[in-house]
């Protein structure tokens, strides 16, 4: 089974690649352009069995590990 | 007196904040294997700069799960003296021994070059040595971006955690004081007791003849003092 | 010889004949090939091919230049003062060690990354940085420095900031990460190098005497180790592919380029110390670098006289289903062979446990001479060691001096104006503002320099000085890096004594006493005769300036194929010198540091302007003949720099190099916290032409800044050395630089506007749009 | 419009940050883990009307500034 997990910076937290992103976009002409965030994707393999429990045991990395919650917020989606 | 440098896989400072302790200051130091579980014994515990487990998570994330934090966390909890330097600042925030978090620079490039700070805490024990000169420090990191949201940084003024401040570089130099766009100017704070520190610029390299300055040396002199005090 | 042949590959997909074009693609040429089947007595097998291929590369044979790198002098004849004996010859260890008394020395060599860098800048800048540090701990010694020497073509053009920021973030992050300080280096710009930047890096490293480790296999029965990263199918025929020229098609070659890690690497080399302090155990280490485990296993078993045997199912692979040819050509970084001490399997195995990194057991030290692979228990490659590493082919290439040598050389000052009030004063502020004067604080902010508290003298300054701590006393090391391409291109044996001879001059300028060299030949293609021609020119100018300072070169690496679509870039040997400075007291640097203080030029007026950057930057022509250089006036006047800092007279010292005397004035103002201004008084000088007084690079000159103290006994013990000195005025708190030429080129300069175009040059160029600087 | 590009290590190319994060996850006790790739996530709001072959720019951006060819894959699809 694969996980995605993405963790992106809060709304309200500086992202300043995602402003360095935007500002080259719009410096390369790509007109539209409202907001740009930079994050980033985890992708976990796993055993199929994960065994009761599990979707906690995501959670839980998730929030320990994979992001960090004074500035990032996290989901994850089972791929298909 | 005992200090202990905490080394984890990929510290690369441990050996100059060992140096900075054990030789110019001659106190006993030693460095504590990430793999050890007890701090006992330790009179101040220094978490020093490099690239924790490459850093390749998040700065300080991977490090967090050491077996040594653990007992860090017991023995600041005890109200023991705790100092994380760069990395280690970094490591302290994400294990929630200090507020906040370190994000990337705001230029997004690594800088490394000499600071100015200023005091910013009423702190006795700190305006004693340090007064209100601007210190000349060295700075080496990718990400020093000090975040907190605005509660947070209430709280932290209102109990006096703000413990450096970027300051203006001098006229003649077109170069801002402020490396990395840290809210506020914030370059280190301290949790409420004043007991856990942490800060981006690394005062080890700041304490023999040939560095940018000395000014390392009275900020490490007041840590030690304040060790010494509990 | 065993003549039967081997037995089926394991991987059908080996098991095919060799044709001429797999030779080809395999870069050997056609005699080559049958010197092989004839040593061998029979076809060798494809991996065996890939296994010449990588060995016989220029890369790893310098098969068309080691009869000019048998030129160099490789020891130093006097080390009456305690020091500077080579301990490990050039070409002898994976890099040369030399003695720097009480019983420490260092270990220091430079190595390109060209190649790589011209596809993935960043990744290739970064493992060319992890490929020299294995180079360094691989001989017992502990890296302490990092510099490196970049060429890039116009800086306004977008690919080439592309490339450059790429290269530097990349040698950041290696670096950075290591934990390793990037002291130093160089940077130049020059169409030349369009498509093809030059990413040369160099480690240096200390240690113990009885520290020291040799890459050899030894020892009957001994276990060979594997330690580090597991094997993937990374940068496969990196080796062959860095010797042949960059095309277009190589664009397609894309994927093969290697990652590197640096945090692995970091681990690496705790990891391989800690075994390396263990009396005894190590018998022989040797880095995977090009062409990995090929290279590592034929050389260890060449240096050790003795054959090895491994198994390929004992490599730790990061990928399923390699074959042998895949394994044995990967690329893949931060690997090291080891081979220890029979019975004592457990003591490297817990060093590695401790640190988290594979120690995989994958043969043993066997009688013979033979290099044995096997895969699954089939042997897939038998070949005699030593005919792989010492037997490789060797030419003598064909040197014709270059047509338009005639014509630059036949150029004469007089096709163009001498300075006017006006040309002037928009001279100096645009050569400092010139990409390869300005300053490159851009590049050397983003290189953690001072990790290891151990940085005296930071980047910025003629040279870098580092301090070593011994147990007993600081030593104090110096190092600086050089190599104009113009003056190679217009005239490579002059440019050859030029690099060198300037690279010690900037020793010299911060109190050092030079110690050894280490150089990197980057050359375009050598089968064109005017392109070995100046390769050889210039390996002679290099050999000859080492010869006349006795100072040897102790290690190197040689790039070829240097080209892009208008052909060769300029010649461009970088090379790097190592000094040693007895005293912190001597150590000195390139900036005034108070009002009053007097400025004397040593080595008489600069009076030629062929082959400046004046001429390029401010006249847009890359012509003229390169500067004179008198070898013995050049001595004479670094050891009387030397003499009056030990003696302690001088506030700052600073070489004119490129941009020539104002240059070098304004940049000894440009203070760390402070601009200085500076009255200069040139009516007597008098010159024929004031361009070239000005900005010519006549080389042997020295700006000294003394106390006014100190002045005239400095001025007398100039005159008693016999090298001519010139007061030329005094730093001023005020900070304007004047001039008073007694005529009507009196001109001042506000100093904080020439800093500004020099420190922000660069930055300018690069800073990303909406982004902080 | 939102959309959202994911960056990727090529499949045979060294991924660090995977490797590392695996092994921080292994070392908490997270059993059954075959593997871990960490890549990059980049969102763009868009003004709604694309105007005509603003998919084609999309792919352009994302192969010349978001990913890196050499060593990245990158796939993009619009948010739901
Ligand atoms: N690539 C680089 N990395 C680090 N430092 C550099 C680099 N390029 C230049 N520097 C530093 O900038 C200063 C000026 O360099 P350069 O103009 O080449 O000096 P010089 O003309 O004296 O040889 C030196 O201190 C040098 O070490
Ligand atoms: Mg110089």
């Amino acid at each position: 089974m694969k996980i995605i997990v993405t963790v992106t910076p809060k709304k309200n937290v500086l992202d300043p690649q995602g402003a360095a992103v935007q500002h080259a976009l719009e410096s390369q002409d790509f007109p539209g352009l409202k907001a740009v965030h930079v994050g980033k994707i985890i992708e976990l393999e796993i055993d199929e069995q994960g065994g009761a429990g599990w979707e906690e045991r995501i959670d839980r990395i998730c929030r320990d590990l994979l992001s960090n919650p004074v500035i990032e917020d996290y989901r994850w989606e089972k791929a298909s | 007196m005992k200090v202990g440098v905490l080394q984890f896989p990929g510290s690369n400072c441990d050996q100059d904040s060992l140096h900075a302790f054990a030789t110019v200051l001659g106190v006993p130091a030693r460095l504590v294997w990430h793999k050890e579980e007890s701090l006992e014994g330790l009179d101040l515990v220094v978490v020093p700069g490099g690239f924790s487990y490459g850093d390749y998570l998040r700065c300080g994330a991977i490090a967090r799960f050491s077996p040594v934090m653990k007992a860090l966390k017991a023995y600041a909890g005890a109200g023991g003296m705790v100092m994380g330097i760069c990395n280690g600042f970094q490591i302290l925030c994400e294990a929630g021994l200090l507020p906040g978090a370190l994000i990337r620079n705001d230029c997004l490039e690594f800088r490394c070059e000499t600071v100015n700070l200023t005091l910013a805490a009423r702190r006795e024990a700190w305006q004693a040595p340090l007064g209100a000169n601007p210190l000349r420090i060295p700075v080496a990191h990718g990400e020093g971006n000090y975040r907190i949201d605005h509660a947070g940084l209430a709280e932290l003024e209102a109990n006096d955690q703000i413990l450096f401040r970027y300051a203006d570089r001098p006229a003649a130099i077109e170069r801002r004081g402020n490396p990395n766009g840290s809210l506020s100017d914030i370059a280190g704070i301290c949790n409420r007791e004043g007991t856990v520190i942490g800060m981006m610029p690394h005062p080890e390299r700041a304490v023999e003849s040939f560095h940018p300055s000395r000014d390392g040396l009275p900020i490490l002199q007041t840590l030690l003092k304040l060790a010494g005090h509990r | 010889m065993s003549s039967s042949s081997l037995p089926p590959n394991p991987d059908p997909v080996l098991n095919v004949s060799i044709t001429p074009e797999l030779i080809e693609k395999h870069g050997l040429q056609p005699e080559e090939y049958d010197h092989i089947v004839q040593t061998l007595g029979r076809e060798p097998t494809l991996t065996e091919l890939g296994i010449f291929s990588v060995m016989w590369s220029e890369h790893c044979s310098y098969k068309n230049s080691k009869p000019l790198l048998k030129t160099f002098p490789v020891e130093k004849k006097d080390t009456s003062r305690g020091y500077g004996r080579v301990m490990v010859k050039a070409g002898e260890e994976n890099a040369g060690v030399i003695d720097i008394g009480g019983g420490w020395a260092i270990c220091f060599k430079i190595e390109s990354h060209n190649h790589p860098s011209a596809v993935e800048p960043f990744e290739g800048a970064a493992t060319g940085v992890g490929g020299i540090i294995r180079d360094i701990f691989t001989m017992g010694a502990r890296p302490v420095l990092l510099t490196n020497s970049l060429r890039f073509g116009d800086l306004e053009d977008a690919t080439v900031k592309r490339l450059f920021r790429g290269v530097v973030a990349g040698i950041s992050h290696y670096g950075n990460c290591m934990g390793i300080p990037t002291v130093g280096g160089d940077v130049v710009f020059d169409e030349s190098y369009e498509g093809n930047p030059l990413v040369n890096a160099l480690c240096l490293g200390i240690l113990r005497h009885d520290q020291l480790q040799k890459g050899a296999a030894t020892g009957v029965g001994n276990p060979v180790y594997y330690v580090g990263a597991a094997t993937g199918r990374d940068g496969l025929g990196g080796a062959s592919f860095a010797s042949r020229e960059l095309t277009e098609e190589s664009q397609a070659d894309r994927p093969a380029v290697q990652k590197g890690d640096p945090f692995m690497e970091k681990l690496l080399l705790e990891a391989c110390l800690e075994m390396m302090a263990i009396p005894g155990l190590v018998v022989g280490i040797q880095d995977m670098g090009a062409a990995g485990l090929t290279c590592s296993t034929c050389e260890t078993a060449g240096r050790g006289n003795a054959g090895i045997e491994i198994e390929l199912d004992e490599v730790p692979q990061r990928e399923t289903n390699m074959n042998s040819y895949e394994i044995m050509l990967s690329e893949s970084q931060e690997r090291m062979l080891v081979i220890v001490q029979k019975g004592r399997e457990k003591e490297i195995e817990d060093v590695f446990a401790k640190w988290d990194l594979h120690a995989a057991k994958v043969g043993e030290v066997k009688e013979g001479d033979r290099m044995v692979v096997k895969q699954h228990g089939v042997t897939v490659a038998d070949l005699p060691a030593r005919f792989l590493t010492d037997e490789g082919p060797v030419y003598e290439r064909e040197a014709k001096e270059p047509a338009y040598l005639a014509k630059t050389q036949a150029w004469k000052p007089d096709e163009i104006a001498d300075l006017t009030k006006e040309s002037l004063a928009e001279a100096l502020p645009g050569l400092l503002g010139d990409p390869s004067i300005a300053s490159k604080e851009w590049v050397y902010r983003q290189y953690d320099h001072m990790v290891g508290a151990s940085t005296v003298v930071l980047p910025g300054s003629d040279a870098a000085v580092c301090r070593i701590r011994t147990g007993e006393g600081d030593k104090f090391v110096a190092i600086a890096n050089d190599g104009i391409g113009r003056y190679c291109y217009l005239d490579p044996h002059r440019g050859g004594l030029i690099a060198m001879a300037e690279c010690l001059r900037n020793l010299a300028c911060s109190g050092a006493e030079p110690l050894a060299m280490t150089d990197n030949l980057n050359f375009g293609n050598p089968y064109k005769p005017e392109v070995f021609y100046t390769m050889k020119e210039a390996v002679k100018g290099l050999s000859d300036c080492c010869a006349a300072f006795d100072v040897p070169v102790v290690g190197g690496n040689v790039s070829l194929y240097n080209e892009n679509h208008r052909g060769a870039i300029d010649p461009t040997p970088v090379i790097s010198v190592v000094g040693l400075i007895e005293k912190e007291a001597d150590i000195t640097t390139q900036t005034v540091s108070a009002a009053g203080q007097k400025l004397l030029l040593l080595g008489g007026w600069p009076d030629e302007i062929g082959g400046s950057q004046y001429l390029q930057t401010v006249h847009s022509v890359k012509t003229g003949r390169a500067p004179e250089i008198d070898l013995a006036k050049e001595k004479t006047v670094h050891d009387l720099v030397r003499q009056v800092i030990r003696e302690g007279r001088v506030k700052a010292a600073h070489d004119l190099s490129d941009g020539g005397l104002l240059v070098a004035v304004g940049e000894m103002l440009f203070a760390e916290e402070q601009n200085f201004g500076a009255t200069l008084e040139l009516a007597s000088a008098s010159p024929a032409r004031w361009d070239a007084l000005l900005f010519g690079e006549s080389q042997g000159r020295i700006l000294l800044a003394v106390d006014s103290a100190e002045e005239e006994t400095v001025i007398a013990t100039a005159q008693a050395a016999g090298v001519a000195v010139q007061s030329l005025g005094k730093v001023t708190a005020e900070p304007i630089l004047s001039l008073r030429t007694g005529g009507s080129l009196d001109h001042s300069w506000e100093v904080k506007n020439l800093r500004d175009i020099w420190s922000q040059r660069i930055g300018k160029a690069m800073a990303l749009p909406g982004l902080p600087s």
